[in-house]
């Protein structure tokens, strides 16, 4: 129990601001925050943000206000994030940011940079497709990190593709049965026409599949999104999905409750900004995914 | 007769060509009215001739499809009820107009709030002051700063008074003020009118009680169906006439005497308390009109709602048919044959959203179903039925009940409630606001009722209607019962000096 | 009377609910003009399939809001009902009726606990279901986990996506709740006391109605009608979400209103609601039909929402 | 008149008032006994900072929830104002007024859009305003190009975090606020019309009020007072963000009726409202403090709010 001893006998407390408990990545993050801090006796607040930057500010302040050891941030926003990451500094309580970045610097970062992920799917598109052919695009919610983010990875593959055409350009929100609808609703308008989706996430990866499945035009089109979810990676091993994008949960949340632990100790941190990169998932290797 | 008198440019407003049509009504056509200063004018007519809507033409509520309004020998053109205000315009509507949550003071001075030199602020002190002072010409006894929910239907149409007059208006339209008034308050009332006359104030006054108009009225103008029918001075015209200028037929007495013999005892109340009223002893027996009078507030309808379930009492017991019995709610008194038509008819009495023929059909809704569904064809017919029976002015049960006249919708919660049958019917001021010849109807249907054997319970403020329908008379006073009278021996000094104590 | 006063049933209620459906058309033309795409047997039934479970759940709120009420708790109690049938849905474990009834049940659970809680205990109805939607989005996170619910058997998903009489299930068993709701409302005594309650709760209770029944009554049909539309939904989707059916209640709600029921109560009827969600439900797959930009989108949907029921109360004048 | 009839108008009023803020006193002692950390004065500040968005946006909709409407727009409206005023902001432009009156005057605009549709176009309230969160929402994305609108001034950015005399000012704005409110609704004229409306629509015009005028002016109230939250929820985060505000027009309305106000209109006060927003702000600071699992959090609020209100009407009989 290394959280406990070496302090005096008082355990560690770390306050989490979480994105999203809604978000199973984001879940995913949380338990394994959760589980390596119970194996090393340090005890973890969670706060669920709900994708809401103001509400996020306030729970930093709350966490200031439990004299928290250290603190981890989910960020919501890169920049309306960015006050919590201040307030806390202020404070004098280390503050670490998991997954992905604000604009103020923390004392330290585990995760990865979103635009990777969205560079990754598209260029995996661009591959099946033989760098040609029309691609429909479904955004996640407008305007959040992630979507904006996600959206500029993408454009940055499509920009070296020109024969790649993007018909049609949509927000689904995130949410499966909303893009399942939209990919109906593209499917009468374009038809045959569509050769790649390229999803922001996999949940609405999933729904234009099933989209396209029940149209029988599943084998006619690609569909490649991000997180890798138990439900994606199944789909990928059953060869419905073509592929999508791992983020490791696992490394993410250990890793910064681990930094959390060590800055709040004052001990020493060779790297304070830990990226750990995104991987492509597809059938062909697809096993290693699957626990 | 004639139409109308002489042309008179003296007049003071003058509404000439007046007409309106609603989708599908024509609510007036082509009507005059020419009001002098300083008098009273009263406008009577059927339920259902057009009386309100006229005064809401004049008073800016509507604007007419044709026809101009001339006031002080100016055409006016009145955009909304703000206009005729301003103009001098007041009106005390038919349907009480509260705010419920907002203080009697409140109530009386919206629209005209005293302010303090600092705009748009009011001043309440002034306002107070000023409506405890209007409250008192008008010898009432309420607290300026009660909530207008917490008053009962008389006190609002008091307030609604006071109101009419704290505009200083020079010319007041009463759309049957007294319809919940009791005698007393009438009195109050006519004493007023008198004044304002004196003061050159003209006065429209819509009434269906023929000793009011006889009393107070100085030219006499008559609707029917939308349509001018004449306009005479008061004196001219006897009582006879001018029912047979507003039904458009003769009518015989209205008061019938019955030769029925009351039977057993249908319901008795022993010590029966409630938050307003206190030890009320009486039993009523088949075959029977029990009266009961009192002044406003004296809390005669707490005590009819309370034995209907409305309310809970406080003690007491209600036995009905010899058997003592626990009424929790109207479902219960409806189910031991109670029926009862309440004071305010759009608070309890109708959907008003709904048809006439849903509203009739409510309360007994099982007699038009086969198990769970509506028997469409048997409720149709039941709903039409009722609607003859009660001479209900509709073109189809499908109307909705809101655009009914007052008069009309009073009619449908009377076809509502005596289609349950109920062997003890109470009604709480069931004419109000209904026409002579509908009055004489239900008089005659109160008579047929009487004499299949079921009891009444009748509460009024008009006395004549008091001791023209009852067996017995009950007076009340301050929730307590400070008289029994049988029809024989009472009068209505005698009733009144029980009910003021 | 005269036949002139026959006329006047219209207005209020037969022309206001013409008049939306006028508007309806309105767009189905705009919309067959604009895009070859949109006026095509595939189309139409791609568009009743979407709508059927807004559909569903706005004939729930029906019931509730000519009852008078309002519920809020619609879009988080579609994901507790779903997740929950999902849970029994995974292949081999329980015959398909488990699901469903669950489903249903918990639905109806919940629908009864707002009815209760505003009969009974008197709290605004906003109040009650504004805090119900935060309590079923919670059970819906703990019962799963705050993970999908995946892995359903294929007769569970047929629900979402497979076809009867080749009819898709969901339009059927949306047909299905239009055509019993519209006979509830109209033939049935109930039907005929929720209209009352909601005109004039004082009325009715005079007239003996047991007014806390009915109430509780309108609140377990839509309870019940938002479990079987999580079903559907978690069918269609084929996992059960525990965030899915975020703000689905508004736009139930619009439907209800676009359809000429009043928020006030007493007043409404199936038929202007199904109005109401197919011109919801035709604007979604016209916008998409169309391409529109998705900021534009959601101005365009807006401005359309409000002109059409614009245009009703003009023509009703 | 006598003694004992001036002691009518308490219950109604009064006591429920009384009874609501027991509520909120019960659910501050048992935080204090729970949580060392809530009842100190750092965290006290903290909560008040933290309403005080919710607040403005809840007093503004107090107006028109009294003049008998509802406007949910009011989260995509913070949104709007907030990335309007965001793009004026930027340091060394224009001078910090000039975000601000745009800010509020954006607010006031859609306020006035909202008033118009509603009393001239005679929509129900619901559907214009639910019409107005996606227009306004898209309008947001539209003005930010979707992106949050980023690097503002110093001096903007004290709005949402700096102090004056060492109040943080979001709190000084809060309270001003509410004098100006309080005092609008029960001295003037204009506030008692709007009670007058809200209470009874047709009383007041036979009164001679204009009611249309009444509402617009209510609206508009709301429309600026949205305004004014959304720049300090810019200032407070540091960004214009096209996606803040989801689903707050619920909390801010949920306040409201928490407060005591009745939808119904005709009837509530400033100070209800206040305490509204304390009971939903002490129990979102207090379930973080007692370190609530986040799903179990959305449940136990839930229940609160609505034991809140079950407790005030209880007392309230
Ligand atoms: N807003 C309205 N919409 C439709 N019809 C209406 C409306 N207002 C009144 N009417 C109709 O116009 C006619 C005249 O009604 P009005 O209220 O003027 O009668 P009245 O003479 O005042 O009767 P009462 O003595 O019963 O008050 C009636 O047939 C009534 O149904
Ligand atoms: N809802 C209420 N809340 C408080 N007080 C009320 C309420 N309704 C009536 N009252 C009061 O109760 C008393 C009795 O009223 P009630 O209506 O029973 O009198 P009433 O004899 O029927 O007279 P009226 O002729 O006015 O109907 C009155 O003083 C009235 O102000
Ligand atoms: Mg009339
Ligand atoms: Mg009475």
């Amino acid at each position: 129990n290394p959280g406990a001893n070496q302090d005096g006998g008082k355990s560690i407390v770390v306050g989490a601001s979480m994105l999203s408990l809604q978000s199973e990545f984001v879940v995913n993050v949380k338990d394994a925050m959760e589980n390596y801090a119970g194996e090393n006796g340090v005890k973890l607040i969670v706060n669920d943000a709900q994708r809401t930057a103001d509400k996020q500010v306030q729970q930093i302040e709350t966490f200031i206000s439990q004299k928290v050891d250290a603190i981890i941030l989910n960020p919501c926003e890169v920049e309306a994030s960015s006050p919590a990451v201040e307030k806390a500094k202020a404070a004098g309580i280390p503050v670490i940011n998991v997954n992905s970045e604000t604009s103020a610097t923390p004392d330290g970062f585990v995760g990865s940079d979103d635009e990777e992920s969205g560079t990754i799917a598209m260029e995996q598109i661009a591959k099946l497709l033989g760098g040609k052919g029309n691609i429909v695009i479904i955004d996640g919610y407008m305007g959040q990190a992630a979507q904006i983010k996600r959206a500029i990875g993408a454009k940055r593959i499509l920009e070296k593709y020109p024969d790649i055409n993007v018909l049609a350009e949509q927000t689904a929100e995130w949410d499966r049965a909303k893009a399942m609808s939209l990919m109906e609703n593209w499917i009468q308008s374009y038809g045959d026409k569509i050769n790649a989706v390229f999803a922001h996430n996999d949940e609405m990866g999933m729904g234009a599949l099933q989209a396209l499945e029940q149209a029988k035009l599943k084998d006619k089109v690609v569909v490649v999104s991000i997180d890798a979810i138990a439900d994606a990676l199944q789909a990928v091993k059953d060869g419905r999905l073509d592929a999508t994008v791992y983020q490791d949960a696992k490394g993410q949340g250990e890793g910064a409750v681990d930094m959390a632990v060590k800055l709040a100790r004052k001990e020493p941190v060779e790297n304070k900004s830990v990226f750990i990169p995104f991987q492509l998932v597809t059938k062909e290797n697809i096993a290693s995914f699957l626990k | 007769m004639q139409p109308f008198a002489t042309m008179n440019s003296g007049y003071l407003l003058r509404a000439e060509n007046i007409s309106k049509s609603f989708p599908g009504v024509k609510a007036l056509d082509n009507v005059q009215l020419h009001v002098e200063k300083g008098k009273v004018h009263a406008v009577m007519g059927e339920n259902g001739a057009g009386k309100s809507t006229l005064m809401k033409i004049l008073i800016g509520m509507y604007t007419p499809d044709a026809g101009r309004i001339i006031y002080k020998g100016k055409p006016v053109f009145f955009n909304a009820v703000h206009d005729a205000l301003k103009t001098g315009f007041a009106m005390i509507h038919q349907e009480l107009m509260p705010f419920p949550e907002l203080s009697v003071a409140e109530n009386i001075y919206m629209g005209n709030e005293p302010l303090k030199s600092f705009p748009g602020w009011i001043n309440r002190k002034k306002q107070n002051r000023d409506a405890q002072l209007l409250m008192e010409k008008l010898g009432l006894k309420i607290a300026v700063t009660r909530r207008m929910k917490t008053l009962s239907v008389a006190e609002m149409q008091m307030v609604e008074m006071a109101k009419a007059l704290s505009n200083k208006a020079e010319i007041i339209i009463m759309d049957e003020p007294t319809s919940a008034l009791s005698d007393r308050e009438t009195a109050v009332l006519f004493n007023l009118i008198r004044e304002l006359k004196a003061q050159g104030i003209a006065i429209i006054y819509i009434s269906h009680k023929m000793d009011e108009i006889l009393q107070i009225a100085d030219t006499i103008t008559v609707m029917r169906d939308g349509k001018h029918i004449a306009t005479c001075p008061a004196g001219t015209i006897s009582n006879e006439q001018l029912i047979s200028l507003i039904v458009g037929r003769a009518l015989d007495t209205i008061f019938k005497k019955r030769a029925v013999v009351p039977g057993e005892t249908a319901l008795s109340v022993k010590g029966l308390t409630g938050k307003k009223f206190k030890d009320i002893d009486f039993s009523l027996r088949r075959g029977e009109v029990l009266g009961i009078a009192g002044l406003m507030g004296a809390g005669r309808s707490e005590v009819v709602n309370t034995i209907f379930g409305l309310e809970k009492p406080t003690a007491g017991t209600i036995m009905v048919k010899g058997k003592a019995v626990v009424i929790r709610s109207p479902r219960d008194a409806i189910q031991l044959g109670i029926g009862l038509i309440t004071e305010d008819r759009k608070k309890e009495g109708l959907v008003l959203s709904g048809t006439v023929k849903q509203n009739i059909t409510l309360a007994a809704l099982k007699t038009c179903c086969s198990g769970p569904f509506i028997d469409v064809q048997k409720e149709r017919s039941i709903a039409k039925r009722q609607i003859q029976q009660f001479a209900i002015k509709v073109s189809s049960g499908n109307q909705v009940v809101n655009y009914l006249s007052g008069g009309n919708q009073q009619k449908v919660v009377l076809a509502k409630v005596l289609l349950n049958d109920p062997d003890i019917l109470i009604l709480d001021e069931p004419t109000r606001g209904i026409d002579i010849g509908a009055k004489a109807e239900i008089y005659k249907l109160m008579n047929e009722q009487v004499s299949k054997g079921k009891a009444i319970i009748l509460i009024s403020s008009e006395l004549p209607e008091i001791l023209g329908m009852s067996d017995r008379i009950m007076v009340m006073h301050e929730g307590r019962i400070t008289a029994e009278l049988t029809g024989a021996e009472a009068t209505q000094e005698k009733i009144m000096q029980y009910a003021m104590q | 009377m005269n036949m002139n006063l026959s006329k006047i049933k219209l207005p209020s209620g037969y022309l206001s609910k013409y008049g939306i459906f006028i508007a309806f058309l309105g767009i189905c033309v705009l919309l067959s003009l604009t895009t070859p795409y949109f006026f095509t047997p595939q189309n139409i039934l791609i568009i009743l399939r979407q709508v059927s479970i807004n559909g569903i759940l706005a004939i729930g709120v029906t019931f509730v809001i000519i009852a008078g009420g309002i519920d809020l708790s619609l879009g988080s109690v579609l994901a507790l009902t779903g997740v929950v049938a999902a849970s029994f849905a995974h292949p081999g474990t329980y015959p398909l009726i488990v699901p469903v009834l669950l489903g249903i049940g918990v639905g109806i659970l919940v629908g009864a606990v707002n009815g209760l809680t505003i009969t009974v205990g008197r709290v605004a109805p906003f109040i009650v279901t504004l805090g119900m939607m935060t309590i079923a989005r919670g059970l819906a996170l703990v019962w799963s986990n705050g993970r999908p619910v995946t892995n359903l058997s294929p007769a569970f998903n047929d629900i979402g996506g497979g076809d009867l009489l080749h009819i898709p299930v969901p339009i059927l068993l949306f047909v299905l709740v239009i055509i019993i709701s519209a006979v509830i409302l109209k033939y049935t005594r109930t039907g005929r006391y929720i209209y009352a309650v909601g005109g004039n709760e004082n009325a009715a209770r005079a007239s003996g109605i047991r007014i806390n029944r009915v109430k509780l009554f309108a609140y377990i049909i839509c309870g019940g009608l938002a479990g079987l539309a999580g079903i559907v939904l978690a069918a269609r989707i084929t996992t059960g979400q525990p965030n899915a059916g975020i703000a689905y209640e508004l736009d139930a709600i619009a439907a209800v209103v676009i359809g000429g029921t009043s928020l006030m109560g007493g007043r409404g009827s199936i038929a202007g609601t199904v109005i109401g969600v197919l011109i919801i439900g035709v604007i979604n797959n016209g916008l998409d039909l169309l391409n529109v930009t998705s900021y534009y989108q959601q101005i365009i949907k807006g401005v359309i929402i409000i002109s059409a029921v614009l245009l009703d109360r003009k023509n009703a004048q």
